[in-house]
């Protein structure tokens, strides 16, 4: 059944690194909060982990006048729709849900982390114990029941939003259009657009871990739409030809075979 | 659970036996059997809404905590969508606001004691602790209450015992902090509106 | 607050100063960025640090720590040099016009009556001219050299724009901004505010910094018009309600003075505390004081109290003339092993109060402490702190479990003054009961004790009404509740005189508002401010929850009840002009139609100033009914002074010879150790809290997602500093002041910048205070074994927020 | 009104939705189908004359008094008379053990001895005119009731836009229905910030109700509100008041990110209704589909 392809707007403008929406993601899916050191910055646990699935980066920047300026980005997946990690997870893990967002069987997964290697935001993290991938699934449990995520519901000052695609895409410009400067829109410009899109105060390049022009990776793309498609049409013509085969000379008989032996002896 | 005729008609003259499902011959035994089953199962959870004030910080946020009505436990705290000033939204404490209740392992729930120059604490009853604190407070009242000052004026205090805090209790329980100590004589009172 | 949150989207300017709204009060957050969507308002943020709040505001300006009055005293001088204030406003609401008396005076720094040896003021000069009929002098054109306006500007003057950009730090031109921007608002139909918290507070110049904001707001007109006034962003729930209800050794429950020795009879002490104003124009609220004081007497006592016994006024303890008991003086008599006993009642001081080591110190010589509280903390657990042996510590200790706020009824106050009920959702785990209820039992089984065995002085023990639990034996909140609204003790008659009306009250009936208290025992009143929370019928107005809001300016006047009788912002009268016509119709608050004001409740029910026989003026609780430039009260000046912290950077004040404020007490333990401008310690350091955590830490240091966030004290350092003293980020350092050290993460930032103060490069670092040894184990200890115990002259709220340490590689 | 416009078959796969997460009731959402799909078509291609002037008294509003006490909602040359062929040739095919009453109101609102003014002047006490109309057209008051209730449903949804302009910013603190005085049927939680929406089965207007008082008899309940719900899915639950024992059921914490409709809701958490009359509880609306006679019942049970 075809859905409404669903949008998550982040608002980076309106947001004041409350955190709330860490704290609600990890109450919701039931995710440890576990020992942390304080590595120099408010930005706790330091990247993304199996047990944190959205994290707000923040990084400090001075502009041309040298006025300090303080970057806020509620860092998680991007759920693109030429997704990467859905192309190349082999055991079908990782898939696209009917609202366009990427959904994970975590029964599925066995951990062959191809996933980390072809996510352009390098998003999916690895478990050693459980031998698993996880990530944000928009908490596709909560969506199919009709409820916001978890880290929409939370949020405080209106910088997260969910709704249909090109309303959501709408209000990101109108949005940018208010603020001017060097606001922009970041995420329905690459992978066919994705299910998640920023208001950046700022260019992109001045948020970290953000890259300029994500892309499925050429490797990926190399073999999922050529190599792959020709190896199964050739495996596809070799198995079509023996089966001709079998129908014009009908089975291989005993001597048939003591036959070919000979004449291929010398 | 006999719902007589009579009973429906009296409904503000609404429902009579015209309108009820019955005529319609609508097979309704798999909707009943589904509902029995919730009953023997006691999946069906009674649940009870009462408002409440957040207890971090002093905009006085409204919330809405359900509670399980079986266990008496609480089961969800969320914004009040009706309050004026916080219109249903939390922030990050106040939503967690439910790790302070029974359900954070650290919460204090037996008396404890600690007996002079031992290392450990020890559990204890509360109406001992209750009367050990009221002998305790006497004599040291007692002992050092001040009558009248170096200037011989009467002054009738308690100099030997504090009372700190606090500012994170209701109202009513400020005031009768605030007139104990009063009555025993204390005057050095304070709390963390000074701190 | 004089206003509330709300309020906050009515504003055109909002100066956040002295606080971090963003990160510690989100939702008024929310109101300030709604004002700056509905009415374009500006968000300035004046901080020595760049901070989460900044990064939401229209322009952030750095400050040294502990330099706000010149900053403010800067703009005075502005506001005035450039005419930008509101003559009307000022002319008919403020003592502008008043003459100060000739033997007044202000020199280097000191005012007139200053004894050094006992660092106090006699404020016998302090004083303003009054006519023979004892009405003040004026001169409305406010050109006499000696009336406060010219006082005020010749004050000021001094607050040049170099000279306060050398000692703040600020530039020039970041000054001007900030001028130029908040004092547009002193036209009729702007508005201005000033949020404000820790920020200010935590300073030996606390309480001056606050005046010197409200001389600008009364410059400008801002104050008691909706979007302006002074507004607290406090930090604890009930904060409001407990200074309310005075858990403080200076007052007794709504704000009545505490009795002192010399004053041993009860008409001595009215005497002294209700003022008098032969100006007839002055509403001079607190006339009825000696109301107040006998209600709460009755309240007390109850039938015990009669006019014979001076309704038990010998039965309240006394406090020594000019002596003072705030928590410093209490551990620091704990220190010398005075204090035998103490109750820490929600409360973590060894990690809050200033000077910790002297604090742990001190408790190790009580003989028993009695705590009462939802989670542990490091006082209850001091005996097992680091670098103390158990063996060697005799105190006896009791840790009761309480009850958290969602686990009992009962009211709380937020800091906008609304009262707000709210209802016991569970049963608390386990034995824990709510402290209202330790508290009746503790003094129950007391007052059993003296009944059994009789004791010292006994009377006030015994005849304390102590009846406030319901059948079942539990605290029971409604019936003190109704104990501290107030009773009619007898049947009583109330005239009207003007609108000539009777209205009876029968004995046991609910005062309906503390116009009714009477001064001869008739009535009871357990906080003459709440009087009014309950209708005369019983109705308890702190449950309601109306949401009519005709005024559209968020007052809500039927959600909860707010003290004084329900006044949503103070001062309201001071929004319309003498005539009782708004300043501004598009934001009315107030307006006198036909014979009555119609708004929010307003400031007494007398006509607007203009009418010589009825009218009043606005500020009615002030003796002459107007806003005080000149201030006497306070104990340090009528005009705030910039003075240096008591640990600054500076060897003396650029501004005068007095190098810190002369009115403070100087505790002189040997822990109390002052390092002021000493190359050991060159860096300024303030404390703050994080949003992840809350105060002390007591509560959130135990939930496991937030100390995730935020796991282990850190001090922030700017990239200048650090490269200067080679610390690379997250690296371990040792922060150190003259009293003691932390170990902590080095957070090298681009959000703290050195300053430029009086040509010397100055830097500045700060740390949070929310954490302790006690959890998580092995974690950092309390930021507070570095701050010096000092306070505010007129508070004793301590000086967080300004000293000196050293940042060292481990 | 062949081509199949994309509401209807939105209108079937909420159904199929509604179906698949609660099977047990399949019987009784398929059974209502027809009606609500007619119902979609005829609301597809209706097209209502203006209502003429219309005499509202705001301060009369404020106080309580619904739009429909204040004047007719409903023009003299609505097409009702089509609007009943059409919802009689779907309700033979939902309903076929009633086929001789749908002949009998088909029959009568052709020659036109039926008039449906006094009805729609009776809601939302329109029980009473039921029973005369069903003597009158020798046809059960179930199946009148159908007809007259889907009727004025089809009319006052078509034109609640105009008319719900008239109210338009004005507080309505009452817990029936600002248009037509009706009782909800379902009330919907929103999910980020909580509010709580009453749904009108009338006239589907949905209307913001504080969460803490009784929208039937309007106790103040912030010391404790009782509800219920189904273990581990607390999204579909149901208030009840002990004051005046009526039951609201609530879809709690729901955004509408997927489409659905409130009428389906409603119908599909029947055995919600079912539970609470057992409990003795009666819902502050009644509908078609939500009334099970005691004696009935038991013998079905």
């Amino acid at each position: 059944m075809k859905k409404m392809e669903l949008v998550k707007l982040i608002d980076t403008t309106r947001c004041t690194a409350c955190r709330g929406c860490q704290v609600a993601c990890k109450q919701w899916n039931e995710l440890p909060g576990l020992k942390t050191k304080n590595w120099g910055s408010y930005q706790n646990p330091p990247d993304l982990q199996w047990n944190t699935w959205t994290l707000i980066r923040f990084n400090e920047v001075a502009d041309k006048d040298n006025r300090v300026k303080w970057l806020f980005r509620k860092d998680g997946c991007m759920h693109c729709t030429d997704a990467a990690c859905v192309k190349v997870c082999p055991s079908g893990a990782l898939y696209h849900t009917e609202y366009g967002t990427v959904g994970i069987h975590h029964e599925r997964c066995i951990g062959c982390k191809e996933c980390m290697a072809a996510c352009p935001f390098e998003i999916p993290k690895y478990d050693r114990d459980t031998d698993k991938v996880y990530k944000c699934d928009l908490c596709y449990s909560r969506i199919k029941d009709d409820q916001q995520p978890a880290c929409v519901k939370s949020c405080p000052t209106g910088a997260l939003s969910i709704g249909a695609k090109d309303a959501m895409i709408k209000k990101a410009y109108d949005r940018v259009k208010k603020l001017g400067g060097d606001a922009n829109v970041y995420g329905d410009q690459f992978v066919d657009g994705t299910h998640v899109i920023y208001v950046l105060q700022e260019k992109p390049e001045m948020y970290d871990h953000l890259p300029k022009h994500p892309r499925v990776p050429f490797s990926v793309v190399a073999w999922k739409d050529f190599l792959k498609p020709i190896s199964l049409l050739a495996a596809g013509g070799v198995l079509a030809g023996s089966f001709l085969h079998y129908i014009i000379h009908g089975p291989k008989t005993p001597d048939d075979i003591q036959e070919n032996k000979t004449q291929g002896g010398e | 659970m006999e719902i007589t005729r009579r009973g429906f008609l009296s409904l503000s003259g609404v429902i009579g036996s015209g309108l009820v499902l019955s005529p319609l011959g609508i097979d309704l035994k798999p909707m009943m059997a589904y509902a029995e089953e919730l009953n023997k199962m006691n999946r069906i959870k009674a649940a009870k809404q009462s408002t409440t004030v957040c207890s971090y910080c002093s905009v006085g946020c409204g919330l809405i905590c359900s509670v399980d009505k079986l266990t008496g436990k609480i089961i969800n705290m969320e914004g009040d969508p009706d309050h004026p000033i916080n219109e249903g939204s939390l922030c990050a404490k106040g939503a967690g606001l439910f790790d302070t209740t029974e359900a954070n392992k650290h919460r204090l729930k037996k008396v404890l004691y600690r007996a002079p120059m031992s290392d450990k604490w020890e559990e204890k009853e509360m109406d001992w602790a209750l009367k050990r604190i009221a002998r305790l407070v006497k004599d040291t009242r007692d002992k050092g209450f001040v009558t009248k000052n170096a200037k011989g004026e009467l002054v009738n205090r308690c100099e030997n015992i504090g009372h700190l805090g606090s500012s994170n209790v209701d109202n009513e329980e400020c005031w009768l902090m605030s007139v104990k100590a009063r009555a025993l004589g204390l005057i050095y009172i304070d709390h963390q509106a000074r701190v | 607050m004089t206003n509330h949150y709300i309020d906050l989207k009515n504003s055109d300017c909002i100066l956040i100063m002295g606080s971090n709204a963003a990160e510690h009060h989100p939702i008024a957050f929310k109101w300030i960025l709604r004002a700056k969507e509905q009415n374009g308002a500006t968000l300035i943020h004046v901080d020595p640090r760049y901070t989460r709040t900044s990064a939401r505001c229209d322009f952030h300006v750095p400050l040294r720590s502990g330099t706000d009055i010149a900053f403010l005293g800067g703009m005075i001088n502005y506001i005035i040099a450039n005419n930008k204030w509101f003559k009307d406003y000022v002319l008919n609401y403020t003592n502008a016009s008043f003459i100060v008396g000739q033997d007044y005076f202000f020199k280097d720094g000191l005012f007139s009556g200053y004894d050094a040896k006992t660092r106090k003021y006699d404020k016998a000069t302090w004083v303003l001219e009054k006519e023979g009929n004892g009405i003040p002098k004026r001169d409305m054109s406010l050109q006499n050299p000696r009336c406060v306006f010219q006082m005020l500007k010749e004050h000021y003057s001094r607050y040049t724009l170099e000279k306060v950009s050398s000692i703040t730090g600020v530039s020039k031109e970041d000054l001007v901004k900030v001028y130029a921007a908040y004092s547009a608002t002193g036209v009729p139909d702007k508005a201005g505010t000033e949020c404000y918290a820790l920020g200010w507070t935590h300073h030996t110049t606390g309480s001056q910094i606050i005046r010197t904001m409200s001389i600008i707001q009364l410059l400008l007109g801002n104050m008691g018009i909706a979007g302006g006034g002074v507004n607290a962003l406090r930090g604890e729930p009930n904060v409001q309600g407990s200074t309310d209800h005075a858990i403080l050794y200076n007052i007794l429950p709504g704000y009545l003075k505490m009795p002192t020795g010399s004053l041993d009879t009860l008409e001595k002490y009215l005497h002294k505390c209700t003022p008098e104003s032969k100006d007839p124009q002055s509403a001079n609220y607190y006339q009825n004081y000696p109301k107040f004081f006998v209600s709460f007497l009755m309240s007390m006592f109850h039938d015990k109290a009669t006019k014979e016994n001076e309704f038990g006024y010998s039965w309240l303890p006394k406090m020594d003339d000019g002596a003072a008991y705030s928590l410093m003086h209490l551990f620091d008599k704990m220190y010398e092993g005075k204090i035998k006993g103490l109750f820490a009642v929600g409360t973590d001081p060894a990690v809050s109060s200033p000077n910790a080591g002297k604090v742990r110190k001190a408790l190790e010589k009580l003989d028993w402490m009695v705590g009462e509280n939802i989670f542990n903390n490091e006082t209850y657990a001091f005996w097992k702190g680091p670098g103390v042996d158990p063996q060697k510590v005799k105190t006896e200790v009791f840790l009761l479990p309480a009850s958290a706020s969602m686990e009992k009824e009962g009211s709380q106050s937020n800091s906008g003054r609304w009262v707000q009920w709210k209802y016991k959702a569970a049963e608390a785990p386990g034995d824990a009961i709510p402290v209202g209820e330790l508290t009746i039992k503790i003094m129950a089984e007391i007052k059993a004790l003296y009944a059994k065995e009789g004791g010292v002085c006994p009377e006030p023990i015994l005849n304390l009404k102590w009846d406030y639990t319901d059948y079942k034996g539990r605290f029971d909140s409604l019936k003190v509740a109704k104990q501290i609204n107030g009773y009619f003790l007898e049947d009583t008659v109330i005239e009207d005189k003007d609108k000539k009306t009777k209205t009876e009250f029968k004995k046991g009936q609910l005062v309906p508002t503390f116009g009714n208290l009477q001064l001869d025992g008739s009535t009871s009143s357990g906080n003459w401010v709440m009087a009014g929370s309950f209708t005369a019928e019983g109705e308890n107005k702190m449950a309601k929850r109306g949401k009519e809001d005709s005024t559209g300016l968020g007052l809500y006047p039927n959600w909860s009840y707010a003290w004084p009788v329900n006044r949503r912002i103070i001062y309201n009268r001071a929004s319309c002009d003498v005539n009782g016509n708004p300043y501004n119709p598009k934001r009315k608050l107030l307006a006198w139609v036909g014979d009555k004001w119609v708004g929010d409740v307003p400031d007494g029910p007398w006509p607007p100033q203009a009418n010589k026989e009825k009218g009043k003026y606005p500020f009615i609780m002030k003796q002459d009914g107007l806003g005080a430039l000149f201030g006497p009260g306070m104990v340090e000046g009528p005009f705030p002074e910039h003075y240096e912290p008591l640990e600054g950077p500076l060897a003396q004040n650029p501004m005068s010879s007095q190098r810190i404020n002369p009115a403070i007490k100087i505790f002189n333990s040997e822990l109390d150790k002052v390092a002021n401008a000493d190359e050991k310690f060159p860096y300024v350091c303030t404390t703050y809290s994080c949003t992840e955590h809350w105060c002390s830490g007591a509560y959130t240091r135990w939930q496991m997602w937030l100390l995730e966030m935020q796991p282990e004290l850190y001090v922030e350092i700017g990239e200048v500093l650090a490269k200067e003293r080679g610390i690379k980020n997250a690296e371990k350092v040792k922060v150190s002041s003259v009293r003691g050290e932390v170990e902590c993460v080095a957070m090298v930032t681009k959000r703290f910048r050195p300053f430029t103060v009086e040509g010397k490069t100055v830097h500045q670092v700060g740390l949070p205070f929310n954490y302790g040894w006690l959890f998580p184990e092995g974690g950092s200890d309390s930021t507070n074994l570095l701050t010096p115990t000092v306070g505010d002259a007129n508070t004793f709220c301590p000086e967080y927020k300004a000293f000196m340490v050293n940042v060292s590689k481990l | 009104m062949k081509k199949k416009s994309d509401n209807i078959s939105s209108m079937q796969i909420i159904m199929e939705r509604a179906i698949e997460k609660n099977p047990h009731n399949s019987n009784v959402i398929k059974a209502f189908s027809p009606i609500f799909i007619v119902r979609n078509q005829l609301m597809e291609n209706l097209r209502l004359k203006k209502m003429d002037s219309f005499c509202f008294d705001e301060v009369k509003f404020r106080q309580g008094v619904p739009l429909i006490k204040q004047g007719s909602l409903f023009q003299k040359d609505d097409p009702w008379k089509d609007i009943v062929v059409e919802l009689v040739k779907s309700a033979k095919g939902a309903f076929p053990n009633l086929r001789k009453d749908w002949e009998c109101i088909e029959s009568a609102a052709v020659n036109g001895n039926i008039s449906i003014d006094d009805y729609l002047r009776a809601v939302p006490e329109t029980e009473g005119v039921v029973n005369d109309w069903a003597a009158k057209v020798q046809a059960s008051p179930a199946a009148v009731n159908i007809v007259l209730r889907q009727l004025a449903r089809i009319i006052l949804e078509a034109r609640l836009k105009d008319i719900a302009k008239v109210i338009q910013g004005i507080d309505w603190q009452k817990g029936y229905c600002p248009i037509c005085g009706t009782h909800p049927v379902i009330a919907q939680i929103q999910e980020k910030i909580g509010h709580r929406y009453l749904y009108c089965p009338q006239c589907s207007y949905k209307w913001h109700f504080s969460r803490v008082i009784c929208p039937y008899c309007e106790h103040h309940g912030q010391q404790g509100m009782d509800f219920f719900f189904i273990e581990d899915n607390e999204r579909e639950s149901v208030f009840a008041c002990d004051h005046c024992k009526r039951y609201l059921i609530t879809l709690n914490q729901a955004t509408n990110l997927n489409d659905y409709n409130l009428d389906v809701s409603a119908i599909s958490l029947i055995h919600l209704d079912f539970i609470m009359q057992e409990k003795g509880f009666l819902p502050m609306a009644v509908c078609e589909w939500n009334i099970f006679q005691g004696n009935e019942v038991e013998r079905q049970g």
